[in-house]
């Protein structure tokens, strides 16, 4: 789960990182009033979960309350590449004699934490990363013995950070895994990390990604998901528990693991067809979420076939039938399905399926036969 | 032969008495795999259909002589159970649960790296299938039949759809595992390519990858320096949605890495064939070992 | 550094360890204040450093605030095994339905931390151990990976805890390790943990012992230390960072490094002499320190002669001499000292030490040596 | 040939700035150590008496080849000094620091313990000498010449009066090692026995314990099966006033073990020779070395 820049600072603050104070505010009266408490000059930022809204506009400094108001007018409801302004973040502007980059990410590769530091913060660091990699210094955390003072230290030297920074770079890098661990966060980055005039360090701006799967332990944090962002339909497969992303194409699919579903997108590309999404109904998936599936999808309007493809391990494929006409009774869809189901209980699923005889429902028995099938009927041929 | 299960296995599950947990060994079990007890705290003493349940993985290995962990309870639960496991002296554990935390994960594969002997397949796994000796997991064993093909995944039903191409080309499987699709799977591509390599009933090895992480590219290194059996390669999520990355930092780490294109060619660069469809990978099975 | 019970509650109640409500009196109207607004019946309990206050007659139920007064009056500055009361704890009464034992303790043996579970508590734990050691579980952590819920749980069955206790015990011992770890602790021990009627889990007592070493990290514990009830000598010597123990004899003994002087005790013993005290003025002896030492020794009315026994690694010969001539000037000892100057700069030290000539110092070159001869002066003899 | 520290030894002394730090460096090189460099942070490219100061320990080995570090800077930075040299590639940590917090100790241990090929000696240890070689610590060398007689101890002056007592009867040393007085030694008796036992040099072997603990009793039992040199075995404390116990808890952990007299005599029950003085120590070593 992504978090708002404004939100991944109050994480910050929570682990006594330093950021700059700052009001968030929905409206322009609120910004306004935001502004008047924080004084002059403040940062009037567009909270949105893309990078490059500095360019877009969506960052202005306001040196009065006039200008605090028409820039919050300006970027509030602003568009940045397809991410809509709801919310805003009034900040202290902040002096800046240097801009440092610090991250820790979840680092698959090596399975455990990366900890990067750079002085070339501010701009494009993974430009830095391509051109000038030595410029980033980096570590792997062991995450049973913690991140030690002296690797800490050790980025801070390897950085070429200046010497009277070494010791306060390393506790802000120290607090940062701090969040990491505490947070259970897949992602906290800062760009930039300020140096002050006083030389201070402070936290400029925040990124932070958050373990979906830990939030159980995290209900504060829980609360920070902002629905307004996310499109509606995966909205509504995110309450219901399915995992769902929305593609340009107009073949419904729906698939029991991640894997088979990517491997069925690929076969319905080859055989020409165009999917309108990725879901995965996840292992053991009951009757009721295969309904709320057939919803979910249905409720793209773009979608002209949908395409079933299960194979049951864990997920019993007389459910899957069950759900099926369930859905068909609730739901009742005008496009065509086509189903195919293998697996656990594979027999019996089948003859639930044929004994309810469901409107426009085609089977397949293999998983080429079924995207041959559907594709078809995308393309209002008949299979 | 086979790998990591087999005719040796003496299995204990953890969550054994969950209807999920309880379904699946009475599957385990009428598929012939020698089951010997559970783990449920609080319910030591009871049984499941005869398999006695212990408050302890250290009671049950000791009473029981499980060698083997099958884990399915909920995810809050799954790391301790399988660091309970690790500390009960349990060569192999196999974690099905799903949406284990990632520091959780990062935890556990961290301590049992550091325990000579002990194995963590998953979680978020399917589980070991070797045909006609043991099933640990929830693979759909009537589908497959002993053979020849090592088959391993880090997809749950994709692998089930692979084995089935094979099977309906004729070939059996010495064993099919899934190593799951969680950030840190506790066993990787290349620990069972040095299994399926030292394995003699396996004469051919599915390696069936998808987009994310660098496992596949790895692999394609050691093929190519210690693999002396063929091997074939399928990619999943060639028109996936381009994954998200994780901020800059994200991106730095995993470079051009991660998309299946990247990791195909990874693969044909050291010879190893790919298939474009689970139905490919069975047709190039056939060429290599004869239909 | 060990703390008083109602400290060590103190310390749990800061981890959510479940303790009864208290608190701490001074005075007998501290006391009877402190009763009234507990409620009645509560425990009037010596805070004392050290077990058995129990069948001493520390420890009182007071149905009402004359009984609270009377028993508060009784207490304080009663003696229990050579400890002063100072200070009470007033505690609301317990329901008990059953007493465990808890504790958590460095074993030096097995280099790590052991924790210890047994339903035999409340009475004398050691003899459980000697008779019944098997109904004692324990458990070593490893203190990198840190204390898991399944070794709780272990625990808990193992000590034939019963079944719908198992969970709530086992969050006992995960706070109990919170504690050890958080405070760094040496030792937290519980006896009893109890159990009410309406099965809930408490602490009754507590015995914490903190690790010196650590107190620059726990300013708060620092705090509580309890100088009243600190030997005036022994205070004096912390005061000044020496380790001094007193002891029965008539010789006073200095030596640098522990090994070393209680080397020196058994051959002073040997020569069958009776050391008054330990002294070890540490490693890089300073030669205020020795001064100190010196003052120390001597505020023992019952030393008669004092042996120094310097062996210099790190401790230089020469700072020893300097100290003993200002400690001669300043505190102007009316006994013989034997001094054996060996090690780093002892030739210097030597020549510093014939130089200044001091009244009553012997010099010997061999432990044994320096052993006879103080041996001798301490029965009057010239050596 | 001696051990832990000689020709072969390439010193980094962490905290080589400060005074006690420099001072003892100096005297260490002055003796004939190989000191190649030390480590400060912030004072990277400064120099003591010629002597290359780096950032970092990474910095030093990389720069200057050092194999072996002397730890000696104050106790809250201690135990991260330690990991830093570990972590670095440095195989032997000499940890002459005093007053380190114990849970630092227990984190250090389990830590290096999993780190193959590195050795911690101490903390609170005054070092090891290995007589005409090289002097890593603070032990005053001037009383000690090479000769076949090894000493271990727990105690760092207590190691001198020994280590005197027998070049006062003639004994020169192969290798004089601190163990250091803390609850968790990095190194223990039995770890030098082994050593020792390999060593050429080696004739005889010195063993100088202290109440509590019981590593004197484990050594004991080690010597009865591995050791077939001689070994001489002194503790100090019988007449030291009952160490503090750590509660009920603690004295269940220790049992009766720990005084002196026990551990004394579990080293006679395996035909160790314990004297009763420093001085009777060098006259058993005389009796079965000759004079």
């Amino acid at each position: 789960m992504d978090l708002l820049e404004y939100q991944g600072k109050q994480l910050f603050a929570r682990h006594e990182i330093p950021v700059p104070s700052g009001i968030p505010a929905r409206t322009v009266d609120e910004a306004v009033a935001a502004a008047e408490k924080i004084g002059y000059p403040c940062v009037v930022k567009a909270q949105v979960k893309i990078g490059g809204r500095g360019k877009a506009g969506g960052v202005k400094v306001a040196a009065n309350a006039e200008e605090a108001g028409e820039y919050a007018d300006a970027i509030l409801g602003m568009d940045i590449k397809g991410f809509t302004v709801h919310e805003l973040w009034i900040e202290e502007a902040s002096e800046i004699e240097a801009e440092y980059y610090a991250a820790i990410v979840f680092d698959r590769s090596a399975r455990s934490a990366l900890v990067m530091l750079s002085t070339q913060g501010g701009m494009d660091i993974e430009q830095v990363s391509e051109e000038t990699p030595e410029a980033i210094a980096t570590l792997h955390v062991d995450p049973l013995l913690g991140f030690q003072p002296f690797e800490a230290r050790r980025l801070a030297f390897e950085a070429g950070i200046d010497a009277d920074l070494i010791r306060p770079i390393g506790e802000f890098l120290t607090k940062l895994y701090d969040t990491f661990i505490a947070e259970e966060a897949m992602l906290v980055e800062v760009n930039p990390v300020i140096i002050t005039p006083e030389r201070k360090v402070r936290a400029l701006d925040s990124k932070v990604t958050l373990d979906e799967n830990a939030l159980f332990r995290h209900k504060e944090n829980a609360e920070l998901r902002d629905p307004s962002d996310e499109d509606p339909q995966e909205q509504m497969a995110r309450d219901r528990g399915l995992t769902y992303v929305k593609l340009d194409g107009d073949i419904g699919i729906l698939g029991n693991g991640a894997g088979l579903v990517m491997s069925t997108l690929d076969v319905v590309a080859q055989y020409g067809g165009s999917p309108a999404n990725f879901l995965d109904a996840g292992g053991g998936s009951k009757a009721d979420a295969i309904t709320s599936a057939v919803e979910v999808i249905c409720s793209n309007e773009k979608v002209k076939a949908v395409l079933f493809n299960i194979f049951g391990g864990i997920t019993r494929c007389d459910e899957v039938a069950n759900g099926l006409i369930e859905a068909f009774a609730q739901a009742k869809p005008t496009v065509p399905f086509v189903v195919r189901l293998d697996g656990t209980n594979d027999v019996v699923g089948r003859k639930i399926l044929a004994d309810a005889n469901l409107p426009g429902v085609y089977t397949a028995s293999t998983m080429n036969e079924a995207a041959e099938k559907v594709v078809a009927l995308a393309k209002g041929e008949t299979p | 032969m086979s790998v990591l299960v087999g005719t040796e296995t003496r299995l204990c599950v953890s969550g054994i008495t969950g209807s999920e947990g309880s379904f699946h060994t009475l599957n385990n079990r009428a598929y012939g795999t020698n089951v010997v007890s559970g783990v449920t705290p609080g319910k030591g003493g009871q049984d499941v259909e005869g398999i006695p349940v212990f408050n302890t993985f250290h009671a049950a290995v000791e009473e029981s002589g499980a060698n083997t962990a099958m884990v399915f309870v909920p995810p809050p639960f799954a790391a301790d159970s399988i660091l309970e496991a690790a500390d009960a002296g349990i060569e192999t554990i196999i974690a099905i649960t799903e949406g284990i935390p990632a520091h959780d994960e990062l935890r556990v594969y961290t301590q049992i790296k550091r325990m000579p002997g002990v194995r963590l397949i998953g979680p978020n796994c399917p589980g070991v299938l070797s045909p006609g000796k043991a099933n640990v997991g929830i693979i759909p064993a009537s589908f497959f039949k002993e053979g020849n093909v090592g088959v391993m995944s880090r997809s749950g039903t994709l692998t089930y759809q692979i084995g089935n191409e094979l099977a309906q080309k004729g070939f059996g499987n010495s064993s099919i595992v899934g190593l799951g699709g969680d950030p840190i799977p506790g066993t990787s591509f290349v620990d069972v390519l040095e299994m399926f390599e030292n394995d003699d009933q396996t004469e051919l090895i599915v390696m069936s990858g998808e987009i994310g992480g660098d496992a596949e590219e790895v692999a394609a290194e050691y093929i190519a320096e210690h693999v002396t059996k063929p091997v074939v390669g399928y990619i999943a999520g060639f028109t996936a949605p381009p994954g998200k990355t994780m901020g800059h930092a994200g991106a730095i780490v995993s470079g051009s890495k991660g998309t299946a294109a990247a990791k195909a060619e990874a693969l044909e660069a050291k010879g190893v064939r790919v298939g474009r469809t689970p139905t490919q990978v069975a047709e190039i099975a056939i060429e290599i070992l004869g239909g």
